[in-house]
C-alpha cells in the first residue's frame, strides 16, 4: 500500500506537470506566434497601405490589393490561433477575461449567461487565475454538451481570503454514477488542477436539478493553511 | 514554349505562382487544378511539360499523386511545391520520382529557374538540397 | 487500500488522456498555421516579388523589400514553430522521423549520433509511433542535460512482433536515486507513455557506465496479450 501511495503521489505530480506545461507550451507559442509573425505582419501591411496609396499602374494597385488581403488573412489566423491559445484577456485580470469568455459563449450558443459578483483585491496569483479561467471554461463546455440547459450563473467572490467560483446551470443535472465515467477527463482535470493550487472543487448535482461547481481557492498563507489542516483531518 | 500545370489549393497562390511564371516569355501555364480530381481533368485536357504540384492538398496528397503519376509512366515531369522546408520533405519527393523541390518560403524566381531546368530533363537541385544530398 | 487503487488508476487515465491531448493540441496547431497563415503568406511573397520586378519608383521599391523581408520573417518564424510543434516529418513514418531527428540532433550538438536497424512492417500503429519518437526525443534531449556523452546509438527493430527502441550512450551514466529525482518528469513521462500503448520501458545505468533507454511495445494482439498476463503476475 506504501508503494501504491507514492506510485499515486508520483502520478500526482506528473499530472501536475503535464498541466503546468500545457498552460506553459501555450503561452510560448502565443508569444512566438504574436512577435514574430504578427509584428512582421503588422510591418507588411504597413507598407503595402503606403503602396496602395502611391501607385497609379492598375495592374501593380491589383497586386497590392490582394497582398493586402492575404496580409490581412494571415493577421486574423494568427489572433484566432493566439485566443485560442492563451486567453490574452487573462493579462487584463481574472474579472475581464471572464466577462469575455461568457460574452462569447452566449453570443455563440444564445444560451441566458450572467456574471455576478467581483474581485476587491487588485491581482491574484497567475496560476490560481489560470485555474479559475479553465473551470469557468470546462464548465461552460459541459452545459452546452450535456446540460440542455437554459440558463448559466456564473458568481465570484474573494471576500474571506478564499477565492469562490460558482457557475450553476439550470439543465439536466446529473446521477452520481454520471460524474465518475470512464473516459471523461474534464472534472478529473478540474479537481487536480485545484488541487494544484491548494483548492478543491465542489459538484452539486442531481438529475433535474441542474448542476452548480463551486470552485474555492484559500488565498492567504492562513488560509491555506487552516485549509491543509482541514483536509488532513 | 514550356507548358506548365500548376496544381495547389491555395487559389491566391496558385495565382502568385501563374504571375510569376507568365513574365518569362519561354513559359506558358496551361492549367490549374485545386485537387486531384481537377488534376487529372485536367490531365485529360493538356499534356503539360512541367507540373508543379503542391504537397498538402485536401484528399489525396501531393506525394500520393506523385507516385499514382509514376506508376502510370505519366510523361509529365513534377516539381513538388510546400509549405514545409526542405529537410522535411525534398528528399523524400526526389526519391519518389520528382525532378525538384521548391519550399514556398523561398525566393520566387526560383520557381522559373526550376521550370527551365526541368523541362530540358535535368534535376533542380537548390543549395539546401545538395546539402542534405 | 482498493480506494487507492482505483485513484492510481484514474490518474493514469488523466496522464495518459493529457499526453495524448498536447499530442493533438500540437498537431492541430501546427494544421492551422499551415492552411491558414503559411498560404496567405507565400502568396503575400509572390505578389511582392511580382511588384519587385515590376516598378521602378526608388521609394517604392524601398516599400516592397521592406514588406518582402518582413513577409520572408513571418514565413521562417511560421515553419519555425509547425516544425516545433510536430514533426511533419512522421507522417513519412517512424524511420523517416528518426533519421531526421537523429540527424539533425547531431548537427545542432556535435554529437556523434548513429541510427541502425529498421522497420520490416510497412506502417505501426499512429500513437506507438508517437511514443517511439517522443522516446528517442527525450533520451537525446537527456543525452545533450545530463550525460556529457560523445556517442549516441539509436537502434530500431521491429522484429518478433514486439517494436524496440534502445538509446545507448556513452557519457558519466546515473546512480538509481538520480532517476528517481523529485521534479524530474521525462523518465516519468515516457513510462507513461510506454504503458498507454501497452508497452513498457527499461532503463540501464551505472555511474560511469552510460545510459540505455530500451521501449519496448508489443505489436500483435497476441503480443500484447502476453505481455499483459506477464504483467499481472
Ligand atoms: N452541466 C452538466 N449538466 C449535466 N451533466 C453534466 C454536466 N457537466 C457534466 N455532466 C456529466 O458529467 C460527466 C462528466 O463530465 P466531464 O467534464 O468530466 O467529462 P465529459 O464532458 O464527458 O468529457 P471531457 O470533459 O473529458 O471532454 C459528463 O459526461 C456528463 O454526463
Ligand atoms: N543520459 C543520461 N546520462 C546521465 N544521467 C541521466 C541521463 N538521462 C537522465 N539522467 C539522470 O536522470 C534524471 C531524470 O531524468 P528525467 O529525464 O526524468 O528528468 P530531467 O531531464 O532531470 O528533467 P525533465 O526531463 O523533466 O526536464 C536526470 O535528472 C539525470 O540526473
Ligand atoms: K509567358
Ligand atoms: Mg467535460
Ligand atoms: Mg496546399
Ligand atoms: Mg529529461
Amino acid at each position: 500500500a506504501a508503494a501504491l501511495a507514492e506510485s499515486r503521489q508520483r502520478l500526482l505530480e506528473l499530472t501536475e506537470h503535464l498541466q503546468t506545461s500545457i498552460d506553459r507550451e501555450r503561452a510560448d507559442i502565443a508569444r512566438e506566434i504574436h512577435d514574430d509573425i504578427g509584428g512582421a505582419l503588422a510591418a507588411v501591411r504597413l507598407d503595402l497601405a503606403w503602396l496602395q496609396r502611391r501607385l497609379t499602374d492598375p495592374e501593380a494597385l491589383a497586386h497590392v490589393r490582394s497582398a493586402l488581403t492575404m496580409a490581412e488573412q494571415a493577421l486574423g489566423a494568427s489572433q484566432r490561433i493566439m485566443r485560442n491559445l492563451r486567453p490574452a484577456v487573462l493579462d487584463q485580470g481574472l474579472m475581464a477575461a471572464l466577462q469575455w469568455l461568457t460574452r462569447t459563449f452566449a453570443e455563440r450558443t444564445g444560451l441566458d449567461v450572467t456574471l455576478h459578483g467581483r474581485l476587491a483585491r487588485a491581482a491574484l496569483p497567475p496560476r490560481v487565475e489560470m485555474a479559475a479561467y479553465r473551470t469557468v471554461q470546462e464548465a461552460l463546455t459541459n452545459v452546452l454538451k450535456h446540460a440542455q440547459a437554459r440558463r448559466v450563473r456564473v458568481e465570484v467572490s474573494d471576500l474571506e481570503d478564499h477565492l469562490t467560483i460558482e457557475v450553476a446551470d439550470d439543465g439536466r443535472g446529473a446521477a452520481p454514477e454520471a460524474l465518475r465515467k470512464e473516459r471523461s477527463f474534464g472534472l478529473l482535470g478540474l479537481r487536480e488542477r485545484a488541487q494544484a493550487v491548494g483548492g478543491w472543487l465542489d459538484v452539486v448535482t442531481a438529475p433535474g436539478e441542474g448542476m452548480t461547481l463551486i470552485l474555492s481557492v484559500p488565498l492567504s498563507e492562513a488560509a491555506r493553511r487552516a485549509a491543509e489542516e482541514d483536509a488532513s483531518l | 514554349m514550356i507548358r506548365v500545370m500548376l496544381c495547389d489549393d491555395h487559389a491566391v497562390v496558385r495565382r502568385g505562382i501563374r504571375d510569376t511564371l507568365q513574365e518569362a516569355t519561354d513559359i506558358r501555364v496551361v492549367a490549374e487544378a485545386g485537387s486531384y480530381p481537377e488534376l487529372r481533368e485536367a490531365l485529360r485536357r493538356e499534356t503539360p511539360d512541367v507540373l508543379l504540384l503542391d504537397v498538402d492538398l485536401p484528399g489525396r496528397s501531393g506525394l500520393e499523386i506523385l507516385a499514382v503519376l509514376h506508376e502510370e509512366a505519366s510523361p509529365v515531369r513534377t516539381i513538388m511545391v510546400s509549405m514545409y522546408p526542405e529537410d522535411q520533405y525534398a528528399i523524400r519527393c526526389l526519391k519518389a520520382g520528382a525532378m525538384g523541390y521548391l519550399n514556398k518560403g523561398g525566393d520566387p524566381q526560383a520557381l522559373v529557374a526550376a521550370v527551365r531546368a526541368v523541362a530540358q530533363g535535368r534535376k533542380y537541385i537548390t543549395p539546401e538540397i545538395a546539402e542534405l544530398l
